[in-house]
């Protein structure tokens, strides 16, 4: 076996050193009926050059993204990662290494954290983020809890232009809780929220651009949060955004989560991503997951290491903040170095060239008979309405190799209104000739 | 070694990336646009390599070094692993393309989910939980969601030994559960008599982690779970030590009702410097009904994904289908090994670490001896009492010695506890050397040699950090030094 | 431009450094008739996405060896690599290390090429070996000249077994060379050499298993050398036979080149590749190429130099012993990994597979109609007649999808006695299923 | 810091590859199975992995600090040219595939082919030398099939300048000429006088590195050019310092007849620790026809190669097509350039050369002070004197600054020469750091500190070695204990 390091003749020597006539000794404790009381149905080793058969077979019975035109997002896209991040993130260093706990031998992971934690703070305008959570639908759960516990009050109102999947994982969260307000879906882009909030709202949670693509106003939402007492959650799952929008600590907003998968992540049928969360300054204490902080060494230089984690779980056990004890380390790292490569320069041209292609399949899909837009501003994400059920249209045109959007109702099963709506995203990698054979292919399908 | 920090090398003109400067026309952004200021600093290829390469190095990793880190198992990522992730197949899929151009997707998790129910002999499994804390609450979820469907919400109390990672008291509370601690035996083990006596039907469940955190295989397991279920309770089993018994005992015969695996620890995924994790659970027959979604169904046409089902389960606990990059890890390290070598990896786990017991018992004292040790070695401080040396200072001066810090004051029932689990991709030469250093140095804090020990470490990139200042005057981000607001005195 | 670290402010703070009021003053000793007196018909600088389209495509105009049935060698062979070694070669302190000149700083690649060189000695079973050369072919042509350098003698006598190409690069470099005695195809094997060689003979160059599959007798030819004091130069184009086959330096050979290609590194159309040369003690002296040797330091601490570099031109020039002042550094660096990784055990057992297949395929295409095979002994490569002229019908096999082998005629279109001659090698990597359809297809073929 | 030999690690059970253990019946190797001992120790994949990443870190490389080194541009290295490099189209295709199965590889060279004759406005170009010394092979054995075409077999004469690299001479001796020396003048640049007086009927041609090792673009060269035509001889130029000039000057407009360019050196393929490099030859009308097999013809049916033609060229120089990979490598270099921004290129490694000049001449005394530098600049070891710290001495002061040593006693044509050539990849932040530092070090040194330099480095993996013991007693590969010979006395 080419992972294990020991000869048959070492494990002799070794047991002969411990003592045990052979390795099930080492097992005494186990009941005899539950020891190797059962044959594996699993195949058994197998080289090298097997496995990767294996396995590319699989992969071969995908359709990859790049294979042809390409036009989903609905909370994950496909951007460009340059070919450095992910040579830098597979370095021995990087990849192999564990939790900063020792932060004399872990000052690569701890610097990095420390410039990610700057780069989010900045991008969303807020005062401190931390060290990232698991992805941006379980960072808008802990963030309705974290709202909760600053609060101490209870009612939280996911707008309806919330990604379903992290109301969802909220619902979960917080089972059969009466406090929990969903709105319904709003793909006209309504404003839905703001009737609902009351003396008892601890948090409104708000999507912006939202599931449909349509851009929220956070400055109303936080004005008619704040009068309340309550406090205004953002979530945005398409971060390139904020290159050209407004950002939300600009605005008003409490905390800010975001899904960071677009910069330097790739698809990855789903994960793993990366749960951005920022807040303010006096909100920190109350904020879960790792947060790396500045320091000095025994001989004054500068250091980081992890902090304030009375905050967690392994010191407060049932007492801390969240139940987390991971981040999503390496999705953080991949997010830096491409962050830092873009630069405010790269991050801006980035963002203008996203909307320079969403404004094209905009324009160019609206010319579509029987196709109509609903979206009167937006990034680079439009919700069409297409007249006939979307789920069926959409599986037509991936017959014909085009991957055209996301049918709201995969999402939205319990909403009939979204039956024929197709939520459609575009990125710097979308290029005329797609949006072109997009538009053919929904006019045959539509004639 | 000093490393600048991004900012200090870059500025917003310099970009590591050439894009296009398109022109928008008029954009359609209403009153949104930004107005705020970035100030995101850039760097170029060559700096960032460069800033990368270096910060880089002042890591300690499992390819450089060991990590002798109890309840952690940091063992050998293979690099197949990273190669196969990679394929466009697996890398460049969203998780919301139709099923019909995802088959080999789901077949991906159609077989990690074989594999983790047949090496646990469990009837369901959910793979989305992000990490292990978070599969530790999807399991508590589908308990509870199990007994509310059974019209018994009012167990509120869940059992805890006190020897447990901390996350276990951390998941009930969130979840709005009772925390109650088991008592350990003197030899490091639960008694079930304590169980019994514990048990009542307010007890929802009990947490137990088997091997346990002292590294014992706990005796009674079997009757522990008998015991639980007779009192309506569900056993809810801490997976983070099922590497050493993967392939040689099946948690499913032991009577457990679900079960978090780490992806990322027991199947070789690698930690990142702190994650991502991936924790599938695993679930008995009485809880495999009330699984989140999504999970898999095979039709005529292939396999699909169930992603909505009625209010008994517990729903959603992540956006898509999880950890799927992780997925493609796991299975093919465990074709790689196959069932055969799950097993003996796990058997060269356990060797290892009472090679390890064997070679150092005589100078650091074993807390419980009565029993073998599993995959990992307890030791207490006792052997360090008047020479001035602290746990702390011992595990720091393995620093200098190239090895990772062993885990330290865990389990909390140990006094000064040192816990040290070398996995089964330590050789013997690396283990001799290791227990070499381990003798020599308990030599050196015998023999007075404080100094040592009490400043170390001297030779990793750091002296020992502030951590008291850390906290205490909080620094998170970087700021230009006219943004860093001036101290009040 | 992103590997350019300057943004023009700091461009123009550097000429006003250096007192130049453009860049063009730099550039003074230039006659103005040559300094930027054109436009480039090239493109401008593109972004890392379009690059990697426009290269993906031209990729995608190949068909990769792993895209079916293959069965083509010849002097490279397609063996499986393991992900380890790739990734280890692609470590920035080896991938953008200079040479070690500098051995202080350059420890990591001194040990790596001490240990390849131990590698290379024990697998040829000779006494020294230099740090790598070019290539297989390059070496053959380095390892005739260091023979005349040794023996003060002329005459050379290249097989008829020698690879095509190989005897090419000899004549090349001995360019009318009247002294130089290439004898003919040997197709059938045929001992050709013995009888040429005379007393005025500084060395014959054998190659086994020679260009057709077949085995040679290195002892004969060996003792048939220094009878009268000429030298043995045993080529090997197939590195891994060396785990089955006997090695030359136990049947006498004075100078072995090998191309080491088939360990560590993938087929790369034709390069870079890895010449390995290995020789007697007492000729190192004469050896070309880099060599790498034990000492110690200051500190009397084991360390690693370059060494008797008196032979190398950048000391010598004129006087040194070849101009080569490279190695093949980074394929030295993946064959030395690969062959870590495989040690005794492995080596052994990877050879065993590779003859393994090798009979299965010489069983089943011999029983093809109208197919012979002409070799009796082999290791993993093999010659078949097919009565019609090859070229045609492994073209007509390619468009059937099966990669069928090198038509002996492409590499000697001078020698028409082998147009009906195909060159075909399996390694582990060929399945039963590909022996069974390309036996099918010949079959059809043959008809 | 030790790293074992992998011999002392491993030993013959251990191995890092899983692979059947076929049995072979009847084997086919006649008398030829292997009797003698391989005796070759292996690691397992986690041994392997530590050896190796541990070993590299005894490394200096560019991604982890400048290289500051005369003559040799040792440049950024884009991943993206690695992840192109290994797309199966590329990586997993053999040199004698059917032409129509690599139609894809065959553009590759062609676009390469344009690329480099345009920058250089010649005729042709050969690609398949292995390095810049293989490629000067190639030229100067076109140059000799060229004469020997026109019946001018008795040349025997080629002019180098004494600045030369070594190459040229060894090259040139390699090919049978007699090589004499071209002197220079005394602002180190060639006189086209010289070049006139030393010209005859005997002379075959002329070597000349232009920018020269001095750094400096020969002010004549275009008249130099004309009077070896003239005198019927041909102009090869060592196009080794081509990265100052690419995209600004042609070489073929300065009338040259042969330039290898090393893709390593200009555009960007790995330096690899020594190597693979890549030397492809640009070649005048006049040797065009003299070029070696294989090259491309393009058909209707789409690009093929010539892999044989008559006696007048000079053959083939290496076994398939040359270095395919670094071909992938280096076109993706140029076109993520462009040709604006290789031009770029150029002038900022021409820019960045006459900063630290600039920086450092008030301290650091420069020889050739008549001429703006090109992509390097020289300086002599004048300010060292009566310090007792030797040239050597100071470049290994150097490296505990983190910086490599700059190129030292090159050219021979100086005394105590100091070549320092920083490319354009290094940003003003790090010239500004070495130009600090070799201030601060030339202070060091005058300040009498020379402790500092005669023991240098003091921080590297290792201090000095031995190098003339390495020679005497050459120990050229690992033996066991065993078999080391016992010494005589």
């Amino acid at each position: 076996m080419r992972y294990l390091p020991h000869s048959e003749a070492e494990r002799a020597q070794m047991l002969g050193a411990i003592g045990a006539a052979d390795v099930d000794a080492l097992f005494s404790a186990v009941p005899a009926s539950a020891l190797k009381s059962f044959s594996l149905d699993l195949p058994t080793h197998s080289p090298e050059y097997l496995v990767e058969a294996h396995m590319r077979a699989l992969a071969g019975k995908n359709r990859a993204a790049g294979d042809g035109p390409f036009f989903i997002g609905a909370g994950a896209y496909r951007h460009h990662v340059p070919a450095t991040v992910d040579h830098l993130i597979q370095r021995s260093e990087w990849l192999t290494a564990y939790t900063p706990y020792q932060p004399e031998i872990s000052q690569g992971t701890l610097q990095m954290l420390f410039e990610f934690q700057t780069q989010v703070a900045k991008i969303t305008g807020m005062d401190v983020a931390n060290a990232s959570l698991y992805d941006g639908s379980t960072g808008t759960a802990e963030a309705v809890l974290m709202a909760r516990r600053l609060t101490r009050k209870s009612r939280i109102i996911l707008s309806g232009g919330l990604h379903p999947h992290y109301r969802d994982v909220v619902k979960a969260y917080l089972k059969d809780d009466q406090d929990l307000i969903c709105l319904s879906p709003s793909p006209e882009g309504q404003g839905d929220i703001l009737d609902h909030i009351d003396v008892n709202t601890a948090a409104i949670v708000v999507q912006t651009p939202d599931f449909f693509g349509h851009l929220r106003d956070l400055q109303a939402a936080a004005d008619a949060a704040h009068a309340q007492g309550a406090l205004l959650i953002v979530v945005v799952t398409e971060v390139v955004s904020l290159g050209l929008l407004e950002a939300p600590g600009a605005l008003g907003a409490d905390i800010v989560v975001c899904e960071g998968q677009s910069i330097g992540n790739a698809l990855n049928f789903g994960g793993p991503y990366l749960g951005l969360m920022a807040t303010r300054k006096e909100f920190v204490r109350q904020m879960p997951g790792r947060l790396c902080g500045e320091t000095v060494d025994a001989e004054g230089n500068r250091g980081f290491v992890l902090t304030l984690s009375t905050r967690e779980q392994h010191i407060r056990r049932e007492k801390a903040t969240s139940n987390i004890c991971t981040n999503s380390g390496l999705c953080a790292l991949a997010f830096s170095i491409h962050m830092a490569l873009l630069g405010e320069a790269g991050f801006v041209r980035l963002a203008r060239l996203n909307h320079a292609r969403a404004i094209a399949l905009a324009e160019a899909v609206a010319a579509v008979p029987g196709v109509s837009v609903l979206n009167k501003n937006f990034f680079n994400e439009i919700t069409i309405r297409v007249a006939q059920p979307a789920v069926g249209l959409v599986e037509r045109l991936a017959q014909r190799g085009i991957l055209a959007g996301v049918p709201a109702s995969r999402l939205l099963p319990e909403a009939p209104e979204v039956d024929d709506l197709i939520v459609l995203a575009v990125t710097e990698l979308t290029t005329e000739s797609d949006i072109a054979s997009l538009c053919a292919a929904l006019t045959e399908e539509l004639a | 070694p000093e490393e600048p920090l991004l900012f200090e090398i870059g500025d917003t003109d310099h970009s590591g990336v050439d894009l296009p400067d398109v022109e928008l026309g008029e954009d359609r952004l209403g009153d949104f646009a930004r107005r705020s200021p970035l100030d995101l600093p850039g760097l170029t290829e060559p700096e960032a390599m460069r800033h990368y390469v270096r910060l880089s190095r002042l890591n300690h990793s499992i390819d450089s070094g060991m990590y002798p880190l109890g309840s952690c198992t940091m063992k050998h990522n293979p690099r197949l692993n990273e190669k196969i992730a990679r394929l466009p197949g697996f890398a460049d899929i969203h998780p919301l393309q139709p099923f019909s151009t995802v088959q080999g997707a789901l077949a991906v998790m159609d077989q990690l989910s074989h594999w983790l129910m047949t090496l646990t002999n469990m009837a369901a499994v959910a793979l989305s939980p992000k990490a292990g804390a978070h599969g530790e609450l999807l399991g508590m979820m589908a308990i509870k969601a199990a007994q509310d469907a059974r019209g018994e919400a009012g167990r509120r109390i869940v059992l805890v030994p006190e020897s447990a990672h901390g996350t276990n008291p951390a998941t009930a509370a969130f979840l709005g559960y009772t925390v109650k601690a088991v008592p350990a035996r003197d030899d490091g083990t639960v008694d079930v008599e304590a169980v019994k006596a514990a048990l009542s039907s307010e007890v929802a469940a009990i947490m137990l982690t088997n091997p346990n955190t002292c590294g014992l295989f706990e005796p009674q397991v079997i009757d522990i779970a008998r015991a639980v279920h007779e009192a309506g309770a569900f056993f809810y089993c801490d997976g983070a030590n099922f590497n050493a018994i993967m392939g040689v005992v099946r948690p499913g015969d032991l009577g457990i009702d679900a079960m978090h695996i780490n992806l990322h620890k027991t199947f070789s995924t690698p930690h990142g410097g702190g994650g991502p994790g991936a924790g599938p659970v695993v679930l008995s027959e009485a809880l495999a009904p009330f699984a989140p979604v999504p999970f898999l169904r095979k039709t005529s046409g292939g396999i699909e994904l169930v992603e909505h089902v009625g209010e008994q389960a517990l729903g959603r606990v992540t956006a898509f289908q999880g950890q799927m990059g992780m997925y493609v890890r796991a299975l093919t390290y465990m074709l790689s090994h196959g069932g055969d070598g799950l097993a003996q990896a796990a058997q060269d786990a356990v060797l290892n670490a009472n090679y390890i017991k064997a070679r150092l018992e005589a100078v650091f004292s074993v807390p419980f001896p009565d029993y073998p040790t599993m995959h990992e070695a307890l030791f207490d401080d006792s052997f360090l009492k008047g020479t001035g040396v602290s746990t702390l200072d011992f595990a720091k001066a393995l620093i200098d010695e190239g090895f990772h810090p062993m885990t330290m004051y865990f389990p909390l029932v140990v006094h000064g506890a040192m816990l040290v689990e070398p996995t089964e991709s330590e050789s013997k030469q690396t283990l001799d050397r290791f227990c070499d250093v381990m003798l020599a140095l308990a030599e050196a804090a015998k023999a007075g040699q404080s100094e040592r020990f009490t400043g170390a470490p001297f030779k990793a990139p750091r002296r020992r950090l502030d951590e008291t200042r850390a906290a205490r005057q909080p620094v998170l981000k970087w700021e230009r030094e006219s943004e860093v607001p001036q101290a009040a005195e």
